[in-house]
């Protein structure tokens, strides 16, 4: 994040896209916004709000619960010369539509031959921890950056927040915008507080595709994503204090992946821990395992994931907490790396 | 179909279990989550939909059912699954996520799994419809006695899963009932901004099934309309579709704020709670006595109080046996 | 509304256009296919589904579509994008996968979109709705001129997009006509065993929108009727799902063996194909003559010619740029 | 497969999984085939042929085009003491009715904590190669399989696929059936022949969960699964006239996955190659190279994945044949890692 510090101007994940898709639409009055609750609730997760009494309820759409209708109308509003903007509540409703989602709005493209573009933003909530249970909590990242034709984003502060945002919205390419409720600074879902971060006033984009070096280390590899950022970033202090210098990837994109960003610093440290709080299996965890050794990079110890376990996400509180990445076990990964 | 006196006696007392069991919930949901309203914390974790008001939706249907017959519910599921017989105990547990829980915790209030009384549910919206045209036709199959109900709201009705499950029950001719409970707001969207007609039950032409609306949140009428239906669906007459017209004294969740509700509404809607509404018919038909009521919310009560007793009281399952129970 | 002789003669010669592509597709894809069917060879391969007898629907409609209306379609393309305008070179050169195609040959005969005339398809049941209520849904927001049409089959019907996709043309009062071609099978599932109803038209009640039936897969009923709907479209008056009576001349796909259809079915059809239907009904009005009708046969197969012909001449894309598009 | 060659009796995998639907019927009238098409027409892939004839429209039974409600409906059958078989035409389909499948089918065993089962299994159609285009020619294994809660198997050929089929029908968890489109047997798809094999009559189980090793070598292990596989025994046959010996691990299973197998093969050979027809990013390729990678085993060379492109799947005949892996990329796959 190269911001210049003006005046810290600290925002939510949720406010700086509100503020996004706010400037966006003050400047183009193609972009509109639909989805369930967006409207005068401004969204169960605040990313909306004050949308609605900006720009009225023509542009700000409550729908229907017909997520397969409302996804597929954006894709058809999208080809017809507009750029939606919509929100599926949480990710975990995906298995509703994912059809208009993955063979409409990421395949329509390709299919034309370019002809037809789709310049759709839709955002989603992800993630877990607050005990909202296994259709509640999911993160299925792998589940959308597996299939083609979308690009696949997922902010873990405020600044990316907003300068993602804008950048997917002017995206001519259908872009999936991830964010994570435990960094959403929804009070009532905890507030992660490096995710509430200086955020400049005047619109600017952060390109998609780009990973970010957030913290520089020399002796270990963290690579994660949203909330696996934020594990990384609390073990990386806690290795430091052990003498113990972790550089923290912070991927921001599933796809396109930049490889090239994660690859140059496992080069440099020789060693690689993988965080992802979506599944372990056929996950982002092995994706980026998988991109490194391919590569040929010199390792020094078995790369290591820490990913949530292939199991449903369990309610209570102690199974849950005892199945999500957390500092502590990306430490024990260090530890084990040690040993080889 | 009229309801007996002891029909009627069992409906008003499985409403007051049903309400006294929010009331709990609500109360103990709330611990942990003053000053700052934080949704992880607290004995009972989570989002929390609570069934106040609902309650004759539940009543007027389960008392035409025994344990065999199936019921599938939604992210709203207390007061059926109480109606219906689901264990209190377990299920508070299973709210509070103890290991003596339906699910030992897996699940939690959205997912409540009773087999010995065949309830079940969905936290995703429309998702209770295909398990019950399943189960229905698994009973045609096994020529097994019984019949399935699908609890639904009426936001859930624009929900395409809706509509696929009603047209297969109507080709199949299902033993099969679906009961869309009408509060008229899905979160903060009203029926009227999201439906393009005003009852649901009309829909019922579109899947060669009877539709019926039910007005008035009342337990008797519901009784009345849905017993034709389940006496007509066991006698092989298929199934029909009913929409009820109640009313969510909640908030869709808790922590919901509800400043999209018209001024007024919530207190209009207290008016006429038809818990005491009921126990006033009851009263001014004689089925009821003060005396009898005082029993009854006093039962109520040592019901509620059991269960949440033994929740409280309950271990939370060992942490590692998050990996057990995803294959069986 | 009644259709001028210009515009009948107008659909009489797409209807030839369209059913001679066919007829010429027909050959072709059996070329290389011989003896053993292998879908994988010839110049055309993959699933083709041929819309002979169907040229009604296309024509009836389209009649009254200009460039910038919106038509979203099925994977069973052809006689719509035809009536509708999609460039026939391009559209034959995609379906031989050229790069001359309207993709380049990345889509093929399923995914036939022509932005020139707002032609698009999708080879899932129920998915060319969605995108038709959002079409119309940004001709309002941009307040600019035209109507949506999404076409889908009677099996499609039971598909949840549709429902979803309805009800919310129906809250929303948009500009949009639903096309329903019922040639009474879904591969080898027949309406009666699928659909809960005899009609779908009698859906719309679901949506408060109006909706007809149309029987006898004629051209000039359809006219009739949609031009209706389209009126009312075009002048806010929100949507209308038509559902018309046609008949599948030819396989579900090439290489159906069809042995589900009941015996004599197929000739029944073919006695009342719609396209010498027309021409007598043309020529005993005093329409058509056989002079104008033999000029009319012989520009409808120079078209189709000339089409073919561009499509086998063209080259295919290099192989690698299978990775061009993705983005733009 | 350690098949006892009494009689040849060669079938197709078509008539394998029919057979073994037919076996677990005659046995068990629990068991019910519902889907699209297979009833009267037998499937369109031919794997219900003669089902309807034996057991009747009520046992067999012709669905609605509405893939939510019938797989929505056979979980609750199953959890009502039915044991439904029912088809997904095409896996492309998924996305019309994937929450049936995801969060419910796979769910509700662990939500439930075990106490109401789901015995279901739900086959589906893979694959592409002959021009089928974008919505009809997908694999999307990894899609299925990174999501808890249910088994995920594919078999490569008719001995496996009988095996597979009885033993999914008999699991008391749901099982997901793959099979793909060009090993099916049906001629008007193309046929491999080496799918084609002896079958023994009688009923058997092959263990769902277990890879093997079809082919044993030194040199280097190429695992696959379904197409892939074959497309690896070619190679290896190539290879082997080039003097090098190459093992072929069949997966047969996505979930549970047989890391095992795998390993212990790589450990002897100290080269790996991949290959998968579905997309390459965020896929079974990538779990596998990971899985082999994290468990320090030693190797010789980079490991090397031979997938799909991350593009969706063109049409046009020229293009899918060079998009789809095949044994010349695999061999050059194993070039190149004689180049490290
Ligand atoms: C497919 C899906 N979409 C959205 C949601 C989020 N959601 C949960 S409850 C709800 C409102 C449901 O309204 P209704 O069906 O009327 O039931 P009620 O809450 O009124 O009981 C919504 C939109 C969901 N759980 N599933
Ligand atoms: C969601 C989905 N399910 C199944 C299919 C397979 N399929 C292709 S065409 C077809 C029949 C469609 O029937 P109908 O809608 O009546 O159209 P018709 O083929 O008669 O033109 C089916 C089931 C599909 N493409 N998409
Ligand atoms: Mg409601
Ligand atoms: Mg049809």
């Amino acid at each position: 994040m190269t911001q210049v510090k003006e005046k810290e101007r600290k925002l939510t994940i949720a406010r700086a896209m509100a503020e996004a898709i706010a400037q966006e639409m003050r400047t183009d009055d193609k972009v509109f916004v639909m989805g369930e609750d967006i409207g005068e609730l401004g969204g169960v997760f605040g990313n909306t709000r004050g949308l609605h009494e900006e720009f009225g309820g023509e542009r700000v759409r409550d729908t229907p619960i017909s997520e397969t209708a409302f996804i597929g109308a954006a894709v058809g509003a999208a080809s017809d010369g507009m750029k939606p903007v919509v929100e599926l509540m949480f990710v975990d409703f995906f298995g509703v539509c994912f059809d208009a989602i993955y063979n409409m709005m990421a395949k329509n493209t390709y299919f034309s031959g370019g002809n037809v573009t789709v310049p759709m933003v839709l955002m989603t909530s992800t993630g877990g921890g607050y005990s909202d249970g296994g259709q509640h909590s999911q993160c299925v990242h792998a589940t959308f950056a597996h299939l083609p034709g979308m690009k696949v984003v997922a902010p873990s502060n405020a600044y990316d927040a907003k300068g993602m945002m804008i950048a997917a919205i002017r995206d001519p390419n259908p872009v999936v915008f991830m964010f994570h409720k435990a960094l959403q600074g929804m009070g009532w879902l905890g507030t992660e507080k490096e995710a509430i971060v200086h955020v400049p006033e005047a619109a600017y984009e952060v390109e998609l595709g780009k990973a970010i070096v957030t913290r520089p280390g020399t002796d270990v590899t963290i690579v994660g994503i949203t909330s696996g950022v934020h594990f990384g970033l609390k073990a990386a202090r806690i290795l430091g204090e052990q003498g113990v210098s972790a550089e923290v990837v912070d991927l921001r994109s599933l796809a396109p992946l930049d490889r090239d960003t994660v690859i140059e610093s496992v080069k440099k440290t020789g060693r690689l821990i993988v965080v992802d709080e979506d599944y372990h299996s056929y996950g982002m965890t092995a994706e980026i395992i998988a991109s490194v050794v391919e590569a040929g990079v010199p390792l020094k110890a078995a790369p290591q994931r820490v990913a949530y376990p292939d199991i449903p996400i369990p309610f209570a509180r102690p199974m849950e907490q005892w199945a999500l990445p957390s500092p502590e076990k990306i430490i024990a990964a260090f530890n084990k790396m040690k040993e080889d | 179909m009229k309801p007996s006196q002891e029909q009627q006696v069992w409906m008003y007392r499985h409403m007051l279990v049903s309400r006294f069991f929010e009331e709990a919930i609500e109360k103990i949901y709330m611990e942990g989550k003053t000053p700052a309203f934080n949704m992880a914390n607290g004995p009972i974790p989570g989002e929390m939909h609570l069934s106040n008001g609902q309650e004759p939706c539940a009543v007027g249907v389960c008392a035409h059912l025994t344990a065999e017959d199936v019921v599938t519910s939604t992210h709203r599921p207390h007061h059926v699954a109480i109606a219906k017989g689901v264990d209190l105990k377990a299920m508070a547990a299973e709210i509070f996520g103890k290991k003596t829980g339906l699910s030992g915790g897996r699940g939690g209030h959205m997912h409540i799994f009773d087999p010995k009384v065949n309830f079940s549910c969905s936290g995703i919206i429309g998702q209770s419809v295909g398990p019950a045209v399943g189960a229905a036709l698994s009973r045609v199959m096994q020529k097994k006695s019984g019949v399935a109900v699908a609890y639904l709201g009426e936001g859930a009705a624009n929900q395409g899963a809706f509509h696929e499950a009603l047209n297969m029950a109507g080709v199949w001719q299902l033993p099969v009932i679906f009961v869309i409970e009408d509060n008229s707001w899905g979160i903060s969207v009203s029926k009227r901004a999201s439906t393009a007609i005003e009852r649901n039950s009309d829909r019922a032409v579109s899947y060669g099934m009877p539709g019926e609306f039910i007005e008035g949140n009342d337990p008797v009428a519901i009784f009345d309309v849905v017993g034709e239906a389940i006496a007509r669906a066991r006698n092989g007459g298929g199934p029909t579709l009913i929409e009820i017209e109640t009313s969510r004294l909640a908030g869709h969740f808790m922590g919901d704020g509800e400043a999209y509700r018209p001024a007024g509404e919530k207190e209009a809607l207290q008016k006429i709670d038809p818990i005491p509404v009921m126990k006033q018919r009851l009263m001014a038909e004689g089925i009821l006595t003060d005396a009898a009521d005082a029993a009854f919310v006093e039962e109520a009560h040592a019901l509620v109080d059991e269960a949440i007793q033994f929740a409280r009281d309950s271990e939370y399952a060992a942490p590692e046996e998050a990996m057990e129970k995803v294959f069986v």
